[in-house]
């Protein structure tokens, strides 16, 4: 039985942190070029993340961001310090940031969705989704 | 043989406590059941509308029922057995007490039976956490409405 | 209080059965039968443990060819609520009952009683002995059987088997009860119910003693001293005690637990077997056919009892615990 | 990343465990004790607003242990006191965690039909 124990404990202590090659992605239903470039510059700054998906669709921003593991327990404090450096860029878009992963499995789904009227939904979709406690 | 002499006689034969070994085995199990809900927290955000702070409640249930098919099955038994705290800390824990206290108590009939002893090894449980959380709540109320602390 | 029997009621015929589990017993091939299920196919586990009560005192009537009409007094008990296997099992068997308490012990107080009865010749013929069911009892005692707590080392599993003797007047082609030793409550003020060899150790310890000095005799006068269930951490405890009292290494080797090696040294079992069936079943089985065989002449038998409830533990009390002792020779 | 992820989950919950076979160990407490001490740790940690960074971190590894159930009873006073006041504590309490409870009730109930208790050593 003590074989087992030691058995298991092994490989978890060899784990150590793989490399951290950052994954950006911008959807813009108006094509705006320099509004991707602010997004992704904002983005690239903040090295708490290690990947985030941006969506601009009508009059909304939605980025769904996820922290480095190990970050995560100030989750709400990137998620915070994000909506403020995008509400100052983009004043007149209402602005969503999330660390939340279902927000993020949702943004890279509706990031390759073809059909505008779809993401906006989707958007609408998961920002009921945030405000739901439980 | 006077009663301090026969206790430290007795500390002497009988085997001491393994602490590493119970400490390390409840480590391990304790941190595999709840790998597995890590698991089970991502299944349901992937493939159900909830997101991290809403996917407890799922995540708990599933738990629970998993540890109602290994209770049924004599197997909780056997890994609370070898793993001791790592198999009684997790919500499985807490399922197996209510589970195992039913199931027993089936042959006195359901309402005096089941009824009347579900909660012998669990009741513990859910008196300390709502007289707690209700004292924290009550002082936290206290601070905020002084000042000292906001919500 | 040692009582010697000057007419020597001797054991006439013994009978004793076990579970399922106890086929991974050491003693397995001495018991009279081995059922599959726990319960006696009964519903509840009690009824079961009625019902394995029954059958042992059938085994007893049928070897010593007697119906219930002939005997005089039945002499049970067992660890569950207020005795009511041995309750149920005597209202079946209609002989006027006795019920016993003196937990794991009851398997030799009970003979205790049905020795003086004899000697007193109130009783020609007399039926004694205990039983233990492993999941009536550790429902009651400690916690229900599926829930997943870890048991200590020191932990013992009690048993699910039962032991019965028929007690008559001396008759020299059977062992025969010569000397008898009622316990006094021991309580050295241990509070752990998973470590009761530890407390059930210093009344076995005194027993034997009072025993072997008002009898003035010494370990090698016995071809066996056998405790109840201390189990394996319990019988090292009694054997540094008498050590430590100046017996010598090879006396010690006559000191043998029944609980100890009930189940060998399968490691599920933790430190062995406990509960009133396990002495009852090896005492009634391996020990009466091992003096019929001749290959012991004389033996203490000293059953040990732990007199806790879980309402007392609860309550913070500690374990108080008792040892009777019966002496077997065999002309 | 997701790796890690899980390893996080996998020591933190680890740890509550490890934890709790200490108070049973070296604190000689029974089970019942120590689950009633980690619950009421969880409430404390969470009223301190030291519970929800450690499950935003660990994810599962700390919804899963049983500190869990106290942080979401305490939340769920705390977040009806700051709505309705004085009331809201109690009110409040099942607010988040009905779960649990309901899910154990519940099976617990159906196992009691299906299953039988059977006395195996191993």
């Amino acid at each position: 039985m003590k074989k087992i124990t030691y058995f298991f404990f092994v490989p978890f202590l060899l784990a150590g942190c793989s490399g951290n090659e950052k994954t950006i992605e911008v959807y813009d239903a108006f094509e705006g070029a320099e509004k991707r470039v602010e997004v992704r510059e904002v983005l690239d700054r903040n090295d708490d993340i290690y990947s985030g998906t941006a969506i601009f669709v009508d009059n909304e921003l939605l980025v769904a961001v996820q922290a480095k593991p190990w970050l995560d327990y100030k989750k709400e404090k990137i998620e915070k310090e994000l909506t403020k450096q995008f509400e100052e860029q983009f004043s007149d878009l209402n602005v969503l940031v999330s660390a939340d992963y279902k927000l993020y499995w949702e943004a890279n789904k509706l990031k390759n969705e073809k059909d505008q009227k779809r993401v906006a939904d989707g958007v609408e979709k998961l920002k009921g989704l945030v405000k739901e406690e439980t | 043989m006077e009663q301090e002499q026969y206790k430290n006689l007795e500390q002497q034969v009988t085997p001491p406590t393994p602490y590493f070994m119970n400490a390390l085995k409840a480590f391990l199990v304790g941190g595999i059941i709840c790998t597995i809900g890590h698991a089970i927290t991502y299944f349901y955000i992937i493939f159900f509308d909830f997101t991290e702070k809403t996917v407890g409640n799922p995540t708990v249930s599933t738990m629970i029922f998993l540890s109602m098919l290994l209770t049924g099955f004599g197997l909780y038994k056997k890994l609370g057995q070898y793993a001791g705290a790592g198999s009684a800390v997790p919500v499985t824990g807490f399922g197996n007490a209510v589970i195992s206290a039913a199931i027993e108590h089936r042959t006195e009939g359901v309402v005096l039976g089941v009824g009347g002893n579900i909660f012998k090894l669990a009741g513990s449980v859910i008196l300390f956490g709502v007289a707690s959380a209700f004292f924290v709540a009550l002082i936290k109320l206290i601070l905020v409405s002084i000042g000292v602390v906001q919500w | 209080m040692v009582i010697e029997f000057k007419s020597k009621p001797s054991i006439l015929a013994n009978g004793a059965v076990a579970g399922p589990l106890e086929k991974k017993s050491v003693f397995y091939s001495y018991f009279d039968s081995v059922i599959e299920d726990e319960r006696w196919n009964e519903k509840t586990n009690e009824q079961g443990h009625a019902t394995m009560i029954l059958e042992a005192c059938d085994i007893v009537m049928k070897k010593a060819n007697i119906k219930n009409l002939d005997v005089d007094f039945f002499l049970s008990g067992d660890l569950v609520n207020q005795m009511t296997p041995s309750n149920f099992a005597a209202r079946e068997l209609a002989i006027s009952f006795i019920g016993l308490f003196s937990a794991c012990a009851t398997s030799v107080s009970s003979v205790i009683i049905a020795s003086l009865l004899t000697e007193l010749g109130a009783s020609q013929l007399a039926i004694a002995g205990a039983a233990s069911q492993h999941n009536a009892i550790e429902r009651q005692f400690r916690y229900p059987i599926e829930y997943g707590g870890k048991k200590p080392a020191t932990a013992q599993w009690t048993v699910t088997a039962a032991g019965y003797a028929l007690v008559g007047k001396h008759n020299p082609e059977y062992p025969s009860v010569v000397a008898a030793t009622v316990g006094k409550v021991v309580d050295v003020g241990d509070t752990n119910p998973f470590h009761m060899g530890g407390a059930m150790a210093p009344a076995a310890y005194d027993t034997i003693n009072a025993h072997l000095t008002k009898r003035n005799q010494k370990f090698q006068d016995y071809d066996l001293i056998m405790t109840g269930d201390l189990g394996k951490v319990g019988l090292k405890i009694l054997k540094a005690m008498f050590a430590q009292n100046g017996v010598k290494p090879e006396e010690l080797q006559l000191l043998r637990d029944a609980g100890a090696e009930f189940y060998g040294e399968d490691q599920a079992f933790l430190a062995g077997a406990s509960g009133a069936g396990c002495s009852a079943a090896v005492y009634f089985s391996y020990i009466i056919q091992q003096l019929k065989s001749g290959r012991f002449k004389r033996v203490l038998l000293c059953a040990t009892g732990a007199l806790l409830s879980p309402l007392s533990f609860q309550q913070g009390e500690s374990i108080p615990c008792t040892a009777h002792a019966i002496e077997l020779t065999m002309e | 990343m997701i790796f890690i992820d899980f390893l996080l989950a996998f020591i933190v919950g680890g740890l509550i465990c490890l934890i709790g076979q200490l108070i049973m160990d070296v604190g000689k407490l029974t089970p019942g004790h120590t689950l009633s001490i980690l619950v009421v740790a969880g409430a404390i940690l969470s009223g301190l607003g030291l519970y929800q960074p450690l499950i935003d971190l660990a994810g599962g590894g700390a919804t899963i242990p049983i500190t869990s159930f106290g942080h979401s009873l305490t939340q769920g006073a705390i977040a009806e006191a700051e709505k309705h006041g004085w009331v809201g504590v109690l009110t409040g309490m099942f607010e988040i965690t009905s779960s649990g409870i309901s899910a154990a009730i519940v099976f617990g109930f159906i196992a009691a039909f299906i299953f039988k208790p059977k006395g195996k050593a191993n």
